[in-house]
């Protein structure tokens, strides 16, 4: 029993930090948010370069062959530095899919390669979601098409869909309605295959927007330390203040207890947990709040600068509202963790944690 | 206590409903934070004022209509029924001319309060500055007396939607060895006099909805002066208090917006209800928008029996800011997925509302500075 | 329109303010808790004297022919002082029923007077109350009788039940439970007469509740605000420290917004407005959540002190928590409220407030 | 990560359940606040020591069993699924020891720690004082070095159980000129020295929990000090660190608790639903007692690296202090007019549980105090 992260798993997760500090900082942010395909392939490039599209990637297909707990950190990298969804949606989300097909099934080994070097975008269209992010500017689509039996997975090129773009509070978020017809030729797995990698696709979408929140809600206590520290009002910085203090201090609380929610839900969609779902609505659930929380006070201490375009705490607080209703909304995991909690013989109780 | 509305009182609320049901304009306007739709805003004002509701509670000889305080929130409730657009001369009735009215010359008042109940001119906020936000008494911008004039220089910010106002009134130092509340000066300001630059800042919506003011040697002729050279913090406060506040929120505007989440949380019911919290946020929503107006109503009828009005300012603060940040929470809680949409029809203007909202706790004196001066003034603890 | 009370309104609650705390101190309150009848014959005698019993009774029958405005101050100050519940049963509750009975109805003629002149303490029965509050040292009780088509209502006499007491974590109540007959000689109001009389004590002992709670609220903050001025930590008065201060500043604003929903549900109810079960639910909540926020802060405020049995911030901190699930705990009201909100065509937006 | 038991804290569970299953008594014992109920518990502590489970983490030459906090997490699981009784000797197990351990004499050690290990002796803390509650350098009572021992005189609070315990262990002021936490020595005092009075302090529950102990004259032996002369607050926080705080509160206290709430909800819930937040207090408080333990977890898999733990002490303290009283509200909110039953079986435990939950933010720094340290300490904000 232990119950956190190998050393080569945090010098990992310092490398990523300390390389995206570098290459994504906010002034970058500023520029995805202001292009209309509102991508770097500049970024990209250096983030295959570093290894990290291909995490999860199976060593076979030349990636890392890492897992959902490895992405319990680099996620709240991702979220730390706000990088927009096409890389998680790629390299996590719809390699877990393709990854999860038979092995000498021809996607993987077209497809797979791919988002190790960096060279495919591929979006993924769970019907949790009212619509495709990043279907704009994807190499691939992976689609859902629902018979009465399951839901198939289709693998679409972008040349046969049409997409429309709806622009979201988080100017970094590109989201699509799509418009395709599903067929023999698309479709990569049956209903039966395919409900089942549908199903677990949703729990490491969820999974990973839940990362990010606290990555995001780390972000955004920092800025707002920074700025109390700094900022003077009535002869002392305002961090001085009790009321200030406080502040902080309950969202530092919040992200203190909303990690192990994260990393006890990652572990569990690694081992195909019974509590899977239960684990992971949890995780959205608190990791959000911890995002909104920060959000919250980070405003409230930055005074009338948080209410500004150009202060960046805005564009994190921003995409912390967005997520939050990512990947299934408050309402769908409180559903699931209802249904978990008042199933007969849940198991609730001490010495539950684990088993 | 008589809850019936005077056969009055009824008089002048069919009478606004029915000038509003004729007048109040079916098309949307632009946002008050663009050039056009601050134009179309005002042109808006000009046309209330025409009918005599846009400075209600100003004298008749003024461009008011001389209404009490009842008047004025049974026109708020009509107002707000109707959808009708914002209010974009709110620094001019509001916090201008009762000012004006207490401490202008007659020279004074006949210049300017005619043209700001028309919405001739129009009125910029000259209080903040990069180094006293909540501490106003920080200011540290000169006007320093030459002659006929003073030389005013420094730097002014969050100013509501200056970058379209002509006129600008504020506080600046004067004496320039005076500390904190001492030496400082009301002075009035043509925006487009020599010396001046405005800078407009984006908020968090995108829109430039205030600016950073630059003084550069501009010279305000003592004409311009509000009340006695020094005594600018005074004049400033003196109209400060309650009733200023009272009127910059309406309870109405709260009550509209929690008819509204009623109504979303009915036709969404199905899905919301799966979040059971949901429910519970939108009766308490409901909940304190009818306990602010009640507070209001309650309010309203002290001042007319001449009680003095103490800490309401400050409740009053604190509890519309939370609960407008409430009303907009739970709507988007309602909407999930889809309250992200900057375009879509039912989202975007709860998504605005709620970008709007988290000034609330912020601008007016934060509700950290509000919660001491209740804890200091009213309950008598002691400053740290 | 003239939503606030007159001159003399507010002169009498001072005068009953000024009375009480002279007369019902908290030492008075402790004797009470630590008898077993739990009651201060001398105290109710002096209220009598001082004509509060008979502030609802009519005028023809040598009351002062008050209503529920003048309760809605009344009951705040009641609460304030903590005065036991057979005082506001008898006085306001019962004497509110018999009102209600027909002009020439014997019970009216046999009651009215003793409620005014202070001999006869009335229990009430309401179906919403598990239990029967002091029904172990009642004269009469007033107990409803379930028919298919109604409440009847029944005037028992003391010596006709079996009574067995409950302890309540407020040792000021006695709650009762009551086993009786009904009859013929019983009955003093059918079914649909009945119904109406219990339909309105409803809605006036839930008021009752509520104007008391918020009265509780005002003493535990006036206490809380004495012992912060006075204790002293780290060198200065804990009223100096900011958290401690919003602590105050929030349940004073919960107080003082909770107050005007009280009076205007107290009107609803005087003129038989509509919306007077919406408002009572309203005022009941709100009123309730004054008194558990203030309850909650001053035991913060007052630290370990707070804790004790022998600081007085206990007794009105049990009081409050009592009283906020007596007649119609949470559950009850807010389903009532949500009932009156999502009615069809419910009066809601501005202008509906006095309507 | 691996979250697999191993083999042995598989074994240990076992044995750990199957003891308890054979020993936990099936009668509720009266409250350990009154004197029949703490010999009731103080003899099931000493029955769990003898078991080799009371001081579970101490060393098995001083009585203990030598198991590391997984094996802890582990026995109190086990503990709390069976509603075994409240432990008695925690005093002595977690506060005394260790520091006895850390700085005792060869002869003070052997005098001392095989005793408190079986109950033989039961420790109250003598820290608090009328005029220095949290914070706790402003002590007063002294302890004035006379030949081979020190005169002490003064007064402590807040001691809870001290009326039915024998021995104390506090802080007094040895040098009278001494100021904040210079000049305390750390003395073992017995309780039934002469000059020695106990008044017992009633809790909002009307047991008595505390006691308040005036000391008048009473000659404590110099071999009864614990650490130098004037080290005392050395000696006191030395071991007040954060391995302390978390054996205080188990986390599978707070997941019974939740259990037994979702379980509550589950019978009551045609009439719980009317209010529509209850449903989320309860999956919000039980989230809370599964995070908690998740993070205890955490916390001790990172201890067992090596990984210096800082401000867990203070995030912990909020966080469970705030749990126990959303865990016993949400329970009241269910029973409804019910909740207020002093004696009623199924209200009984939850209203008891609430009342105590009150002391929660108060006690051991109150939350305030930990707010200010995790911004302090943690987060780097200057002191007022």
């Amino acid at each position: 029993m232990e119950f956190t992260f190998t050393q080569d798993q945090m010098a990992f997760r310092d490398s990523v930090s300390r390389f995206l500090m570098t290459e994504a900082p906010p002034e970058l942010l500023r520029e995805v948010w202001d292009t209309d395909a509102g991508r770097s392939p500049e970024l990209r490039r250096k983030i295959a370069e570093q290894g990290l599209t291909g995490l999860s990637v199976p060593e076979a297909e030349g990636g890392l062959g890492l897992g959902d707990i490895d992405w319990a950190l680099m996620t709240q990298e991702l979220g730390y530095y706000a990088i927009p969804d096409s890389l998680t949606d790629t390299a996590y989300v719809a390699a877990g899919i393709l990854a999860g097909l038979p092995e000498s099934h021809a996607a993987r080994a077209q497809w797979l390669p791919r988002i190790v070097d960096g060279s495919a975008r591929i979006a993924v269209g769970h019907p949790v979601n009212p619509w495709v992010a990043d279907a704009h500017l994807t190499d691939l689509l992976l689609l859902p098409h629902a018979t009465s039996a399951g839901l198939e997975l289709h693998a679409v090129p972008a040349s046969a869909v049409q997409v429309h773009t709806e622009r979201s509070i988080d100017a970094s978020r590109r989201l699509c309605s799509v418009q395709w017809q599903a067929g023999d030729a698309t479709r990569i797995a049956d209903e039966a295959a395919g409900q089942l990698l549908w199903d677990e696709a949703l729990e490491r979408g969820a999974l990973c927007v839940a990362g990010q929140l606290v990555g995001l809600a780390q972000h955004m206590l920092d800025m707002t330390v920074d700025y109390a520290g700094q900022r003077k009002q009535f002869g002392k910085p305002i961090g001085a203040f009790q009321a200030v203090k406080h502040h902080l201090a309950d969202v530092f609380t919040a992200i203190e207890f909303a990690k192990p929610v994260l990393y006890r839900a990652a572990a569990a969609l690694a081992t195909k947990d019974a509590s899977t779902s239960a684990r992971i609505a949890h995780a959205k659930l608190v990791c959000g709040e911890a995002a909104l929380l920060a959000a919250h006070k980070g405003i409230q201490v930055h005074g009338a600068m948080g209410y500004t375009w150009e202060v960046d705490l805005q564009m994190f607080m921003k995409r912390a509202w967005a997520l939050n209703a990512a990947w299934g909304d408050r309402a769908f995991h409180q559903e699931r963790l209802s249904a978990a909690l008042l199933a007969d013989k849940a198991p609730l109780g001490p010495g539950a944690t684990f088993h | 206590m008589d809850l019936r509305y005077t056969p009055a009182q009824q008089a002048f609320r069919a009478e606004v409903r029915d000038w509003l049901r004729a007048n109040v304009p079916q098309a949307p306007f632009a946002s008050y934070d663009t050039r056009e739709g601050f134009e179309q805003h005002r042109q808006w004002e000009a046309k209330l004022s025409g009918a005599g509701f846009s400075s209600l509670t100003w004298p008749k000889d003024l461009g008011g209509r001389g209404s009490d305080l009842i008047e004025w929130l049974i026109f708020e409730e009509e107002y707000w029924s109707m959808d009708a657009p914002q209010r974009v001369n709110q620094n001019g009735i509001l916090l201008f001319g009762p000012t004006m009215m207490e401490f202008g010359t007659p020279e004074q008042k006949a210049r300017f309060l005619p043209r700001t109940a028309r919405c001739d001119d129009m009125w910029a906020q000259g209080w903040s500055e990069p180094n006293a936000g909540s501490d106003m008494a920080a200011i540290s911008s000169k006007a320093i007396r030459d002659g006929d004039h003073y030389v005013v220089n420094g730097q002014k910010i969050w100013s509501t939607r200056a970058v379209f106002a002509n006129w600008l009134f504020g506080l600046f130092r004067s004496d320039p060895n005076s500390f904190r509340h001492h030496g400082l000066t009301y002075l009035l300001v043509p925006l487009d006099a020599p010396g001046i630059t405005i800078r407009p800042i984006r908020a968090l919506n995108g829109k430039e909805a205030f600016a950073e003011i630059f003084f550069d040697d501009v010279r305000v002729p003592v004409q311009n002066r509000l009340g006695d050279e020094g005594q600018g913090w005074h004049v400033a406060m003196a109209t400060a208090g309650f009733e200023r506040g009272l009127l910059l929120r309406s309870p109405a505007r709260y009550q509209r917006t929690a008819q509204k989440l009623v109504q979303l949380y009915r036709k969404h019911q199905a899905t919301a209800d799966r979040d059971p919290g949901i429910r519970e946020a939108v009766n308490r929503a409901w909940m304190g928008a009818e306990a602010y107006t009640l507070a209001s109503y309650h309010t309203v009828a002290k001042l007319a029996r001449g009680v003095s009005i103490g800490a309401e300012a400050s409740t009053n603060k604190i509890f519309w800011s939370e609960l407008d940040l409430l009303l907009h929470e739970t709507a988007l809680r309602i909407l999930g997925a889809r309250a992200e949409l900057v375009d879509d029809a039912e989202t975007h203007d709860w998504l605005e509302g709620f970008l709007f909202a988290q000034a609330g706790p912020i601008y007016a004196g934060s509700n950290e500075i509000q919660r001491n001066i209740i804890a200091e003034r009213v309950l008598g603890m002691p400053k740290a």
